[in-house]
């Protein structure tokens, strides 16, 4: 409890540029959680590995910023993974189906749009808890994904497509450009936009929003939306990448979203968390899983080293920011 | 002087950018009354905190009795006799009033292992009737009224048979017959060689209760040992503000347009409430603890639904179904429970300032922030906003300064009616008087004004008019001439036959 | 109760599954109205759903009732527990149980055992007290495709490892039968072993990984077809598709495709569809009250581009080929 | 957010003995799927088939009661499954070594005790979030079982164990018995101590806890060790049925419980929760999943009806019960 009360004297969040200071302190991490691998395996700093990194991270990223929003809002959205799939499986039977790369991204991004907005209105208007809600959707999303393809991974993405999220441009994956301006967009909308204050601020306190007028319903669900989207988005990153939708696609996703924006600061009572801090808690899991297999680290190892990191991340990010 | 029962010795508290106690010293006698007076933000609640074991001195100990100690948690400091009412509730919702007074120290059976509900209900109720014998003990606490709720602290301190009761602004949400009894129970305290360091706003409280008083400003102590039955409330008001205050009268600057019509309002908790609020007008509601004035302001507001009636502002019927509709139609709502309604206790006080606002202040849905750093500037100086760091997290705010950040809410977000639910609750004498000419400028710009308030000194302050509120329905309404507070009273218990309408 | 603990891969009271005709006559006349109850893994993959193919097959021709059921994930234990557990309260005739591990329906066994339902174990993980078990043999899996590394690069050179679920029996076998397969010779080096979880993304972030340590490498074994499809695409994005070779494992029809078109190597087949048509004839047979051998050993091959028209395509008849591979 | 409000003013929860009008409702949705169940698939209603689902649903049962305290802490334990784990190889190593069963069982229970104990530290003094913290446990935890066993399965544990835990007392399965037990102490440590009360507090209020002098940080942990030694009892109850502790043992246990806490009413922000509402949530679950296999649901379906029951579960409860 003492936390509690030491928390409350915390040193007002400084803004230095945009970075603060808690953000630095996952910084520190990263570039800790670099070094070590650095000096125990080499390749691991080449400028080709690190690009890797970049591009094996942006999945996990654009979904935790998806994450992040929703967090900040109080809530919690563990079916990003099924949401992923079903909008995976969409677009791929309609590329397959010869409809225009275009059109088939949007019914993609359609589809994460549809299922945020389920889990949006089922946690804003019927007022029930966000865990459970999309407990149930998760189950629900990934069940529908299973039916409309009967199990079956849908294979034959068109190379147009597989091009436009798997391509570089100056060697810089696509991917990992999306990503980022997805992430610059989220930046904006959380510090420059109403919504993004409104975020925070039914995250922070949902009933004295609620007086000042905020629109509460609207906060909430827009951030599912957001979500979904960007479940739907990662999701055409990795068929663009696999040339194959499967219905089973996603599994765990929520995790290491979870995981990521946790360990970038986002408090899961709502009211807090940071866009650069979520970027830098997905290259650190990103970095750390590219590591340990660059090292040859033996599955049971790999798993030790996974939930030993996320503690060390999170007790690191304890110290340098006072509280987690 | 007689031995000292408890001596603060240089105690000094720093927070982060914040110095909030320095060089604190002084001494309270065995039995004796103590005041301990000063604006918001002077650090009366850090130090009371440090004596009751929520914070560590940064520097400066404690002594009860002779004996330094150093409390590293709140058990440490009741087991020294230090009990405490907080500033704010400390209350577990999903607990009963019982199992809330004994949190902590529950009295148990079979050796510890099983809770005593019946005993500690039995002990709790003889506690509670000393104030208020209609509270329930057994009932949860979250079905209490706030001003039960506070009775529920007070009765608590009671239980510990502690040496020193520390009490921070104990009667915040109480009626003066409430404060009656807790003044009867005090001095039968003191009596009893129990101390008692008294935190309040209300002077008229504190010279009524308390013999000396300490008076802090700006974490430093002004001035102690100061004798009160030997000062005039003036002279100590002075010395809390550091400059002098003029007791100012009421200016009227009520209008004929009608601003706000109420017609038949109903909801859960109000019956059929109708009246007029005009322009420039500044409107009070009084009434008793429970009798529908918070539940008035909230239909006005949108936050509660009706069950029937309808508000028209400037001719135009609202469409209630959020605060929403009413914040668009220039009516904004200072909340009642500041904590739990008012702020966003993360965010800065700019941010709580604009947050109904923040399409006025965006282009192109992005945020201006230069405009508003400029509108923040602007309005917090003018409500006189302290310390004066807009970026600041609200909740490191004392209270009135919180206050003072939601009153510039609704200013930036052009609000021409202003509704106040208890605005000085928990607010010192010096931002009372700075929030009251708040509501007469804000009248005299041509705002519409309603202010409810459990103190009568400010309904009469501040009011052209008054409703008095009984069980929900309105049972009087008195023009200026018609104020006083026993008036208000007798319509409020309902002693004199009522009648709805103007006289 | 004192069945020695099974081992399918070394059992000595077994029979070759073409064999069945031949060593224990046709099938026996089957009262009406029995009912077969499926237990299988998961439905996610297309292997487990082509084994409950095989069983519908089979049992289609006589007649028989099948239901065909699935926990809702590889690791869902206790819920695979509840469907076998249901269809023993049920009355089925005869149990078909691919468990998820080697205990977690261990219970079903005894529950049958006193309802005097017969259980056969259908692959993967082996219940120690099972007493019929079906299936091809894991360790095999892995061994086959090492051995397609010793013949075909005599020169040997590293290898990767890409692994099912940590943990997971057809995981841990495979691994084990082509690591120690391909270290014997000592001209291989297994550079990396690390886990995939049976996900197509994780494999693939494991070998771009790999790949970029070990531009070098030979060639990826993967423990299941989905993952080295998975595979096949970092490959391919490394621009490496000529020189690593990538394999996996269950033959299914993504696999065959992707082997048609060049991309991955090969695959080891354990035809699931005969496997389950093989395990329902074995059922069937039990309850007909036939004595049958401990260990019924169905059939695997390692199909690459060379041998691919020879198990796919219009015309061909799975049983016949393999029939004749065994040589009946 | 009307809700929230409407909330505040409530109608004082009664208690009609100790079934209250949350539990009730939790009853009903019991009660109705119970019936629907009874008229698709007779077999379902029969005497066997229900101890077959009280059987069934008892392992969940018990992790969904350690969970409900945890939840009640304001907390979230999403470790159970690993710890169970860790406890199950522990003790079947002891049992196959030959250590007498009182013993082993101790041993088991005492990895529980140690593994909550490590959450319960993490959570309480070192301040972290307990999603967080238990979310890297789960990975370490599981890790350990599978490095302590190099994977395999600890096989053959003796007859006397598996009698305790998987026999039977005049028809109800011990582990009927033994949940029903852990729900009795559980319930009178919720609603008769003052460990019970603290729970409560800590969840509902943690300043006013601490400033009311509740020991917060004994609280938390002892809730966590309480989850820890259930989660280690509910694999005993496996390995008894099973017969063998296997190192992958307990995968996805934690959704189940939180989900069955959830039903029964328990408020993952903390300060809420309830012991019959909880069985009652694992008896759902457990008969649910029973009915639709007896009903010959597939697969895809089941994981459909699963989600949906979980949604409508709570839409129900949310109505008969004001707010979830
Ligand atoms: N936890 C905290 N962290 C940082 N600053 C704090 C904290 N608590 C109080 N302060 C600061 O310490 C100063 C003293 O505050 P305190 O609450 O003691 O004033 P007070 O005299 O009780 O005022 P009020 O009459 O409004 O209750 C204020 O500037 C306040 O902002
Ligand atoms: N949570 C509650 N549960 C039950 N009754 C309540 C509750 N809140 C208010 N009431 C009842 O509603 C009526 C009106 O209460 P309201 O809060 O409007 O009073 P008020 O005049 O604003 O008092 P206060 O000065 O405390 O704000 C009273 O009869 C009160 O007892
Ligand atoms: O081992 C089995 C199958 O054979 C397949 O390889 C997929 O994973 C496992 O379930
Ligand atoms: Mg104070
Ligand atoms: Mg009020």
């Amino acid at each position: 409890m003492s936390d509690t009360i030491e928390n409350t004297a915390a040193p007002a969040t400084r803004f230095v540029g945009s970075l603060s200071v808690r953000d630095a302190g996952t910084l520190i991490g990263l570039v800790a959680i670099v070094i070590i691998f650095g000096l125990l395996a080499p390749e691991f700093l080449s400028q080709r590995n690190l690009l890797n990194i970049l591009q094996q991270s942006s999945i996990n990223a654009c979904l935790a910023l998806g994450m992040t929003l929703v967090i900040i809002s109080g809530g919690i959205d563990l079916s990003v993974g099924p949401t992923a799939a079903i909008a995976a499986v969409i677009s791929a039977t309609l590329l397959v189906a010869g409809i225009p790369v275009p059109l088939a991204i949007l019914a993609g991004l359609g589809i994460g749009v549809l299922c945020g907005l389920v889990n949006g209105v089922l946690v804003a208007y019927a007022g029930l808890q966000p865990f459970i809600v999309t407990l149930g959707t998760l189950s629900t999303y990934r069940a529908i994904a299973l039916i409309y393809t009967g199990g079956n991974p849908v294979l034959g993405v068109p190379q147009g497509f597989r091009t436009l999220f798997n391509g570089s441009i100056a060697g810089i994956p696509n991917s990992v450009v999306m990503v980022a301006v997805v992430a610059l967009l989220a930046w904006v909308l959380l510090k420059k936009t109403p919504l993004g204050e409104y975020l925070l601020a039914v995250g922070g306190n949902e009933e004295a929003a609620y007086v000042a007028g905020v629109p509460i319903a609207m906060t909430k669900i827009t951030a599912y939306v957001i979500s979904g989207v960007l479940a739907a988005l990662a999701s055409m990153i990795l068929i663009g990448r696999l040339g194959a939708a499967e219905p089973i696609l996603g599994n765990l996703w929520e995790l290491d979203a979870i995981a990521a924006a946790a360990i970038g600061g986002a408090s899961l009572m709502g009211g807090k968390g940071s866009v650069i801090g979520t970027l830098l808690g997905a290259i650190i899991l990103g970095a750390m899983r590219n590591g340990l297999t660059l090292m040859n680290v033996q599955a049971f190892y790999q798993l030790l080293a996974t939930g030993l990191i996320i503690l060390v991340a999170m007790m690191i990010d304890r110290v340098t920011r006072g509280r987690g | 002087m007689a031995p000292s029962r408890l001596a603060f010795e240089d105690i000094s508290k720093v927070f982060p950018g914040v110095k909030a106690l320095s060089e604190v010293s002084f001494e309270v006698a065995p039995g004796e009354i103590h005041a301990l007076l000063g604006e918001n933000g002077a650090g009366k609640s850090t130090l009371l905190r440090i004596l009751s074991g929520v914070f560590r001195p940064t520097q400066g100990e404690v002594k009860v009795d002779g004996t330094v100690h150093h409390f590293r948690k709140p058990e440490s400091a009741r087991q020294a006799g230090i009990a405490m009412i907080h500033q704010e509730l400390q209350q577990v919702p999903h607990l009963t009033v019982a199992q809330n007074m004994f949190l902590g120290h529950s009295l148990t059976r079979l050796g510890g292992l099983i809770v005593d509900r019946r005993e500690q209900e039995r002990r709790a109720a003889e506690a509670l009737a000393m104030i208020d014998p209609s509270i329930d003990p057994s009932a949860p606490i979250s079905s209490l009224k706030v001003a039960q709720r506070q009775v529920v602290e007070i009765a608590r301190a009671l239980l510990d048979r502690a040496r020193i009761v520390a009490m921070d602004e104990p009667t915040s949400s109480l009626t003066p017959s409430e404060f009656d009894r807790l003044a009867g129970i005090i001095e039968r305290l003191a009596a009893g060689g129990v101390s008692i360091i008294y935190v309040s706003h209300k002077m008229d409280e504190v010279f009524r209760v308390c013999r000396r008083a300490t008076v802090m400003r700006d974490g430093k102590v002004v001035r102690t040992g100061i004798d009160l039955r030997a000062s005039a409330p003036d002279e100590v008001i002075g010395m809390m503000v550091g400059r002098e205050l003029l007791a100012e009268a009421h200016h009227s600057h009520a209008t004929r347009t009608v601003s706000v019509e109420v017609r038949n309002l109903s909801t859960h908790r109000i019956r059929d409430v109708s009246f007029d609020l005009h322009k420039g007008e500044v409107l009070g509601v009084a009434g008793l603890v429970g009798s529908g004035r918070t539940e008035l302001l909230r239909a006005i507001s949108g936050a509660d639904r009706l069950a029937a009636g309808t508000v028209k502002v400037d001719g135009t019927t609202l469409a209630l179904s959020n605060p929403r509709a009413a914040i668009a139609a220039g009516i904004g709502l200072l909340p009642e429970e500041r904590k739990r309604e008012g702020i966003i206790p993360g965010r800065s006080v700019t941010s709580n300032m604009a947050l109904p606002s923040m399409a006025r202040f965006s282009k192109a849905g992005i945020i201006n922030h230069r405009k508003l750093k400029r509108t923040a500037e602007d309005l917090l100086t003018r409500v006189k906003l302290r310390p004066f760091q807009l970026d600041r997290q609200i909740k490191l705010f004392s209270g009135g300064n919180q206050q003072k950040a939601i009153i510039a809410r609704w200013l930036a977000a052009g609000s021409r009616i202003l509704l106040f639910d208890e605005p000085t609750r928990g607010i010192d004498v010096g931002a009372k008087s700075e929030i009251y000419r708040l509501i007469e400028d804000l009248a005299a710009g041509g705002h519409g004004v309603i202010v409810v308030s459990s103190e009568l000194p400010e309904v009469l302050r501040v009011s052209d008019r008054v409703l008095v509120m009984r069980d929900g329905a309105v049972a009087a309404e008195l023009g200026r001439d018609q104020m006083s507070e026993e008036t208000i009273v007798s319509h409020a218990v309902g002693t004199t036959a009522s009648r709805i309408g103007t006289a | 109760q004192d069945l020695r603990p099974l081992n399918s891969d070394s059992e000595p009271d077994r029979m070759d599954w073409a064999d069945l005709d031949a060593k224990l006559g046709p099938l026996p006349k089957l009262a009406d109205g029995l009912k077969v109850g499926g237990v299988s893994k998961t439905l996610t993959n297309e292997y487990w759903r082509s084994l409950g193919e095989g069983y519908q097959k089979f049992a289609d021709k006589l007649g028989v009732t099948v239901a065909y059921q699935a926990a809702q994930s590889e690791g869902d234990q206790l819920g695979q527990l509840t469907i076998a557990e249901g269809m023993v309260t049920q009355g089925y005739n005869v149990l078909l149980v691919s468990p998820q591990t080697d205990a977690n329906l261990q219970p079903v066994m005894e529950q049958a055992k006193a309802a005097n339902v017969p259980v056969v174990n259908v692959n993967d993980a082996v219940i120690p007290q099972a007493e019929h078990y079906v299936g091809n043999v894991q360790r095999d899996n892995g061994v086959r495709v090492a051995k397609w590394f010793v013949e075909n690069r005599p020169n040997g050179g590293k290898v990767a490892i890409i692994e099912g679920q940590a943990g997971v029996y057809a995981a841990v076998q495979r691994t084990s039968g082509f690591k120690s397969t391909i270290e014997e010779g000592g001209k291989f080096t297994v550079v990396a072993s690390v886990p995939g979880n049976w996900d197509r993304q994780m494999s693939y972030d494991a070998a771009t990984t790999i790949l970029q340590q070990h531009p070098d490498l030979v060639g990826f074994y993967c423990n299941n077809d989905g993952m080295a499809l998975g595979v096949v695409e970092a490959v391919k994005a490394a621009g490496l598709q000529d020189k690593v070779v990538v394999f996996g494992t269950d033959g299914i029809s993504d696999a065959y495709k992707s082997i048609e078109a060049g991309e991955l190597t090969g695959t080891v087949d354990s035809f699931p569809v005969l496997t389950g048509e093989v395990a329902m004839e074995v059922a069937l047979r039990l309850v007909a009250g036939q004595k049958l051998p401990r260990v019924v050993a169905t059939p695997q091959a390692l199909i690459t581009k060379d041998n691919v028209k020879d198990f796919q395509g219009k015309g061909v008849d799975i049983r016949t080929v393999l029939m004749k591979a065994a040589g009946k």
